[in-house]
């Protein structure tokens, strides 16, 4: 009996794989468009790694970065692993290293963490970019920004100030800081928070939503209760905002304690047509990828090295120069883009 | 209608390798007890487990009430009114009194089929009660002893309306007064008009119960009798098939100077207040109820469950026991009860299993010597005459007897000096029997002082030279070689007063 | 004796023992932050705690038949993305019909496990950590690596989450619904009951003609059930489904039911155990940040009070056993 | 006593030799290097290979012990927290002004308490199924890594540290060389010596080893105690290869590790199952990762290649055991003295 059943047990999975293996090879699979080629061979292969799969953002951005790569004649690989972390990374970029790829852009997992591995890309001369979460300087050549940090905290603060009238509570919901952007912001938030103008408004707490929606609720419930005259939320994290709008949504409070911060319109579109946050910002993930894209392009083809004063073409984009930060070089995308009711319609069925 | 409530005729069952029923003829009539008798692995459970289900047999019939029926499982005996208790109680440990009492025929509600708890309670409290027994029938089955479980068990069988119900060795783990208890049971069940087959090995048990007796030996038929109308000596011979006498090799009496002394040993709920001394070629029989302490006396002495209270000294020197492996390393064995869960591990081969407790003699600095190994397990399955082609055959592939052998083998690698045989014939055929009897013999001339504890009266009185008599948790008589009788074995081993004047 | 006495006393009544822990809890909780025991706090931790507890009912069947199911929170994920999918390509499905939906995949996900522990005799252990894998590789593979967000979502599905029946939560209402379901389940009904016996003794539940593939099957299909209703919940509750939902989260369920006093040798384990295991863990999750306990110390916090519970409870057992045989002979 | 002579030559037989379960992950091994190397040009080289081999090994180290835990019917799934938490002490410990070869050494001493520590309430707490321990133990281990970091990451290591994750000897890579030592090593310890011995016989019968004077307590300690070493190796060399750490890191590596010892053919009925079926199991895992990666195959079709893998090789074995198994049982896990 147990015999009968382990056998046919194996028979299925066996018929599975090979109906899967048949799917495969019909290659209609659009993210693994980087298998089926080998058609154009002295065609470039650029590749781009996200932080982790399933994840809009990282998708559209991807998207944007094979538009830019199939514009320009070019084989685009698309990878991510399974779980945000720099191990599964390092295993793909690895695995890249050894297809000898042309150019990697890495959304990085870990500032340090990719260091070694992606020196080692380098060596074996592959150009390295990173883009929106950046790796250290000495892992990349050029860091593709979506929107200067400074920019992204100083907005944030104004939105907020003039949603409620310069005057009362609010409170930070971020991600974890592993990536180490929002905490950029969050400093940048603080220092414009010193300004006079926001002398009636006090920041009462950080909060750590882990990115994680059970525990970005909970960490919202908890600031409502702590502070009763709570009268906004900044969430500079995609999960970080809708969690918090949707709870404020859910308690009837729109109107009373606003959300705004960075988030993607698909999922903040109910939220913004609700009223709970009036307006947010996000960058465009379709034109980062884009203009990562054209950078890994121009990179691949030596066209520029990622010094600074260096400037290149990102297709319909226009030009762009490549400009110092303090930690490398970078190539800044422009401001972030706000989204309120009146384009959010446009805009969420996109990313 | 026939005059038996039960009849099975003509039984065989056959297991792999191994004939465990060969025709067997069975009869039972309403009202009555029958005693079932026969020693260990006779074949008894075996048939037990025919007529309640279990196992469906090769060849014969079971006739219930004169019509023909074949019990394909358990519940289609249990329907008919066959119920059994089985010699390990099997229960759950972690469920009520009153579910352990109708697991399998809960009473539902017709239409909710809602389980109706306040009915199956009141229902188990009556049960119990007109046993005699004022348990509380929501206390979990684990923490209750083992004469009470007993009790629930009895009331279990009553609650399904059997009208046949199996006792399997239901005293041996009981106690005197307990014992005494569950035969008033039985006979008011008797009176009721159930039919009861008792299994047990203990004459007592036969004498104070039953009205018939049938005996089974070696997987056989041996015969029926009324109980008046058979004497015991008769009795013996058909349960051992010959002359007790016979089976045991002369033994030289040559006792040397003191190996073991233990003082006053005791562990809580166990045993307590043991003292005896063992020397040198002597074999010291412990016997005693199942449950009166002998199995957790010698493993406390080899270290598995440590004994709380007391001495033990070796070869005149005061030691502590905390593990077996500090008792082998004094010097002490122990063949354990089960071999097939204690002793052997059954998917290894042969030298494998002689070679596990001295590996250290067949390696060097940790490293497994296997030209060592062969050549030692070699020698040894040769020594105790394993029935073997090949030291690499698979112990599972043994008999009982063998796989004893092998056990016995396994004791033999070491530099020991006092070795423990916890029944050491237990589901031995008669043959393999008197070979390890000879072993015995033959490693008591060699100097070896061996502690023997068996329930079979025989073996106990034909090879000790010295009888320990245990019942519940202390010795209550030593008896010499010469002063041994079943009679004041059976004797010291119910006696409830302790004479502690008696210990020596 | 009088210790003894106290020993028995407490093992009895360990969910006593657990609710006062719960209690002390939450006073000091109280004690620190005030806004603990508000009304619209502890109906925020209800709503909350509601489907862990969902989800630990079910997990302690099969701890009671000595299995364990690591896939559930793969389980989860699967169903919610599958009815998420559902619902944002056919908005006027009734929300009856998203849960049943749910419920018939996390099922069939259950029966899969059921079917390797019961007929092929995989360990449960090795056999839900594979599925776990597969199913979540699945729930990526079937979203195309997208979420599905809010605004795809139907009001009439997120009203699942938020609405009231008789003037509870829906959720609440739910997991009150389950509940009342298991306690009548597990006390009295007859396949409830095998469930016990078969945990607590397998060979004996052989001859009492219990089948046991039959509740192997049973519970198993019954915990993916679960697990798919909770993934319509989860999605309804967050507006939003992913591809990692619930990661992990099989381990916090599995600690409710550990806390609860389920034994995972078997046989042991009470409804009432179980839901006071999921709200101790519920209280810890609302309360920690309350109290301003950093979110890191939360697993390790976490962590003590589960190795706690397994050892106390192990200990209290060892006395009882012992004091049994104290009072057998001698 | 008998005159009877028992054969002690043991006949070498080729259908036993054939039937042996590693040659089916040799034939597997093959299959992978064939299938690879003709989806993808660039599988089939001697830099690809041994890159492959750097990025599977950091935790292929943890299946050695593993293998010892899975026969002796037992299991641990808390190794992964016990790397992070070596590490993330590692990485504290340096930046506290420890010399990185002092801080090394704490980092094995912490993997080695905590295995310890996983042994020791085994062992202490008899009824305790191992499951059950190592889960408390896993949220725990975890736990204290994140009190200890919080969401920081670590790093900033000196540059010979480095070599652990990425160094060469000749062309072969540090990390292959160390694994085959070890590998050999504890080959040798499971097959070869009376330890090893020990370790297959509580796997088969717990109370019978420990009637014949086996030290199981012992015995027990000590594998849960290399299992924590080894967790603690791994985390040297995957710190080693980020160059920093955080609590986050070797995430579900537990499954990873207990899924390549299931293939391996360890049976999870315990005393059955050989070292070089688990070695063999880590390079059939990562070359068909790596070249399914090199064909850049979405990493859920991974995760479910990976999840039915396990279960298939499961059910093989347990064909193989034939009906021996039972799901798990009381008295089959847990040896009762009495």
């Amino acid at each position: 009996m147990r015999k009968w059943w382990s056998f046919s047990f194996l028979l299925v999975i066996f018929l599975t794989v090979l109906v899967a293996c048949g799917q495969q090879t019909g290659g209609s699979n659009e993210d693994n468009s980087g298998d089926s080629g080998s058609e154009g061979n002295d065609g470039q292969r650029h590749a781009v790694i996200f932080k982790s799969t399933g994840n809009p953002f990282g998708e559209k951005l991807m998207e944007g970065f094979e538009t830019a790569i199939t514009e320009a004649g070019d084989e685009a690989i698309l990878r991510a692993p399974d779980q945000p972390t720099v191990e599964g990374q390092i295993q793909i970029i690895e695995e890249l290293i050894s297809q000898q790829v042309d150019s990697i852009t890495i959304i990085g997992n870990d500032y340090d963490g990719l260091q070694p591995v992606l020196t080692k890309a380098m060596d074996r001369g592959i150009k390295v970019l990173s883009a929106d979460s950046a790796v250290n300087g000495a892992s990349r050549l050029v860091h593709i920004n979506q929107a200067d940090p400074e920019a992204i905290g100083r907005i944030q603060i104004e939105a907020v100030a003039e949603m409620i009238d310069h005057e009362g509570q609010i409170a930070i919901l971020s991600a974890t800081s592993q990536a180490s952007n929002q905490n950029l912001w969050i400093e940048w938030m603080q220092t414009e928070l010193e300004k006079p103008d926001y002398e009636n408004i006090e920041l009462v707490e950080i909060a750590y939503g882990d990115d994680l929606r059970d525990k970005s609720v909970s960490e919202t419930e908890a600031l409502l209760q702590s502070y009763p005259d709570l009268k906004a939320i900044i969430a500079p994290t995609t999960v970080g905002i809708a969690a918090a709008s949707k709870v404020i949504s859910d308690k009837g409070l729109q109107g009373e304690v606003v959300v705004t911060g960075l988030g993607l319109p698909s999922e903040m579109a109910e939220y913004i047509e609700n009223g709970v946050s009036p307006w947010m910002y996000l960058w465009n993930p379709i034109d980062l990828g884009y203009l990562a894209g054209y950078a890994a392009k121009a990179l691949a083809d030596e066209e520029i090295s990622g010094e600074v004063g260096d400037t290149f073409e990102a297709g319909d984009l226009g030009n762009f120069e490549v400009t110092e930060t303090e930690d490398g070089t970078e190539v800044l995308l422009g401001d972030p883009f706000k989204f309120d009711p009146d384009n959010i319609d446009e805009w969420k069925d996109v990313y | 209608m026939s005059d038996y409530v039960l009849e099975l005729k003509a039984i065989t069952k056959e297991f792999p390798g191994v004939k465990a029923l060969d025709n067997v003829h069975f009869n039972l009539k309403a009202g009555e007890i029958h005693a079932l008798m026969g020693e260990n692995g006779a074949g008894k459970s075996t048939f037990i487990k025919v007529i309640t289900g279990v196992h469906l047999p090769n060849k014969g019939d079971v006739y219930l009430n004169g019509e023909k029926v074949v019990f394909h499982n358990p519940k289609e005996a249990t329907k008919v009114g066959i119920a059994a208790i089985y010699q390990h109680v099997t229960n759950y440990p972690d469920l009520s009194v009153t579910e352990n009492i109708f697991m399998g025929h809960e009473k539902i509600k017709k239409s909710t089929r809602k389980i109706q708890w306040k009915e199956m309670h009141a229902d188990a409290k009556a049960l119990l009660e007109s046993l005699g027994s004022d348990l509380n029938p929501k206390t979990e089955m684990g923490s209750l002893s083992v004469a009470k479980q007993q009790i629930v068990e009895i009331a279990k069988a009553l609650s399904a309306n059997a009208k046949i119900i199996i006792m399997d060795e239901p005293t041996a783990a009981l106690t005197h007064r307990e014992s005494e208890e569950l035969y008033k049971i039985t006979e008011r069940l008797r009176d009721e008009g159930v039919a009861i087959i008792f299994i047990s090995h203990r004459f007592e048990d036969m004498y104070r119960l039953a009205d018939r007796v049938t005996v089974l030996r070696d997987s056989q038929y041996i015969g029926t009798w009324d109980v008046d109308g058979i004497s015991n000596d008769k009795l013996v011979v058909a349960m051992v098939g010959r002359e007790i006498k016979q089976l045991f090799p002369e033994k030289q009496v040559l006792i040397d100077e003191e190996l073991l002394r233990v003082e006053k040993l005791g562990q809580a709920g166990m045993f307590k207040d043991i003292s005896f001394t063992l020397h040198k070629g002597e074999i010291l029989g412990i016997t005693g109820l199942v449950g009166a302490g002998r199995s957790e006396l010698c493993q406390a002495l080899f270290g598995i469950e440590p004994y709380d209270e007391g001495a033990v000294y070796f070869e005149g020197e005061k030691v502590t026991i905390k593990t077996p492996a500090d008792a082998v390393n004094l010097g002490i064995g122990y063949l354990p009860e089960d071999r097939q869960t204690q002793s052997l591990i059954l998917q290894w081969s042969i030298s494998q299993n002689i070679t596990l407790s001295s590996l250290d003699k067949i390696s060097h600095k940790g490293w497994l010597n296997n030209q060592e190994e062969r050549k030692m397990s070699k020698t040894l399955a040769e020594q105790v005459g394993v029935k073997t082609n090949s030291i690499f055959n698979l112990a599972s592939s043994l008999s009982g007897g063998n796989q004893q052998k092998v056990a016995v083998a396994k004791l033999l690698t070491k530099d020991l000096k006092v070795l423990i045989f916890d029944e050491p014939t237990k589901g031995v055929d008669i043959g393999a029997r008197s070979s390890i009897y000879q072993i015995m013999i033959d490693l008591a001339s060699e100097g070896y002082g061996i502690i023997m504890i068996s329930s079979e009266m025989p073996e106990v009185i034909g090879l000790s030279d010295r009888i320990a008599v245990m019942c519940e948790g202390r010795i209550t008589r030593f008896l010499d070689k010469d002063q041994a009788t079943q009679e004041a074995i059976l004797e010291a081993a119910m006696s409830k007063q302790t004479s502690k004047s008696q210990v020596v | 004796m009088m210790e003894s006495n106290l020993i028995r006393y407490v093992s009895k009544f360990r969910e006593l023992g657990l609710l006062g822990f719960i209690i002390i809890l939450a006073i000091v909780i109280q004690f620190l932050n005030p806004a603990f025991l508000t009304l619209g706090n502890l109906s925020d931790m209800l709503k909350n705690t509601a489907i862990l507890c969902i989800l630990a009912l079910g997990m302690m069947l099969v701890l009671v038949t000595r299995g364990i199911d690591l896939s559930i929170g793969a389980t989860l994920a699967l169903s919610g993305m599958i009815t998420a999918l559902t619902v944002s390509a056919y908005p006027g499905l009734s929300p009856f019909l998203a849960i049943l939906l749910g419920i018939i995949v996390g099922s069939a996900c259950g029966v899969i496990l059921g079917l390797l522990v019961s007929k092929v005799g995989i360990l449960p252990i090795i056999a839900s950590l594979g599925l776990m894998n597969a199913f979540r590789g699945m729930t990526f593979w079937v979203g195309g690596g997208d979420w599905v967000s809010a605004y795809q979502m139907p009001d009439s599905f997120k009203g699942i989450a938020t609405s009231n029946i008789l003037g509870i939560n829906t959720l609440v209402f739910i997991a009150i619904i389950i509940f009342l379901f298991f306690y009548y389940f597990v006390n009295n009904t007859i396949t409830g009951r095998q469930i016990y016996a078969l945990g607590s003794n397998p060979d004996s539940a052989k001859i009492s003609g219990i089948n046991a593939n039959k509740v192997y099957m049973l519970v198993y299909t019954l915990m993916g059930g679960l697990s798919g209703l909770a993934g319509v919940l989860w999605v309804s509750k967050f507006a939003s489904s992913q591809g990692d939902t619930a990661s992990g989260y099989e381990l916090t369920v599995i600690a409710a039911c550990i806390l609860g006093g389920v034994s995972i040798n078997g046989g042991v384990g009470k409804v009432i155990g179980v839901l006071l295991g999921a709200f101790l863990l519920g209280v810890l999750d609302n309360g920690l940040p309350l109290i301003n306990v950093s979110p890191f110390w939360q697993m390790g916090i976490e962590g003590v009070i589960i190795l706690v519970a397994v050892l106390f409870n192990t200990e209290i057992k060892k006395k009882v056993e012992k004091n049994n045989r104290l009072r057998r002979v001698i | 006593m008998s005159t009877r002579t028992i054969n002690n030559v043991q006949n070498f037989s080729w259908k036993r030799f054939m039937l042996q379960w590693e040659w089916m992950l040799i034939a597997l091994i093959i299959i992978i290097f064939i299938v690879n190397s003709s989806i993808s040009p660039y599988f089939l080289n001697f830099t690809s290979i041994s890159d492959a081999t750097m990025t599977f090994l950091d935790k292929a180290f943890i299946v050695f012990p593993m293998v010892m835990i899975m026969i002796m019917r037992e299991i641990d799934i808390s190794v992964g927290s016990t790397v992070a938490l070596a590490s993330v002490v590692m990485a504290t410990t340096f930046n506290a002004g420890l010399p990185m070869e002092l801080a090394i050494v704490v980092c094995l001493l912490v993997g080695a308490l905590c295995g310890f520590f996983n042994g020791f309430l085994l062992v202490k707490y008899r009824e305790l199924s191992a499951v059950i321990v190592t889960l408390s133990t896993m949220i725990l281990y975890r736990g204290i890594a994140y009190m200890i970091l919080e969401d920081q990451s670590s790093g900033g290591f000196p540059s010979w540290f480095s070599y652990f994750g990425w160094g060469y000897i000749g062309p072969i890579p540090f990390i292959l060389l160390l694994f085959v030592i070890l590998a050999i090593g504890f080959a040798l310890l499971l097959h070869k010596t009376v330890f090893g011995r020990q370790v297959y016989a509580i796997g088969s019968n717990t109370t019978a080893s420990r009637f014949s004077g086996v030290k199981v307590d012992r015995i027990k300690l000590i594998v849960f105690t290399l299992a924590g070493v080894m967790a603690a190796i791994t985390a040297i060399f995957l710190t080693a290869r980020m160059g920093s750490t955080r609590p986050n890191v070797a995430n579900m590596y537990e499954l990873d590790v207990i899924a390549m010892v299931a293939l391996g053919g360890i049976s999870t009925a315990g005393g059955k199952g050989k070292m070089l079926g688990a070695i063999l199991a880590v390079f059939v895992i990562g070359y068909l990762q790596y070249g399914l990666g090199l064909i850049n195959i979405p990493a859920q079709m991974l995760l479910i290649v990976i999840g039915v893998l396990l279960i298939a090789s499961v059910t093989v074995t347990n064909l193989r055991v034939k009906g021996k198994f039972k799901t798990s049982s009381k008295s089959d896990s847990k040896e009762k003295v009495s």
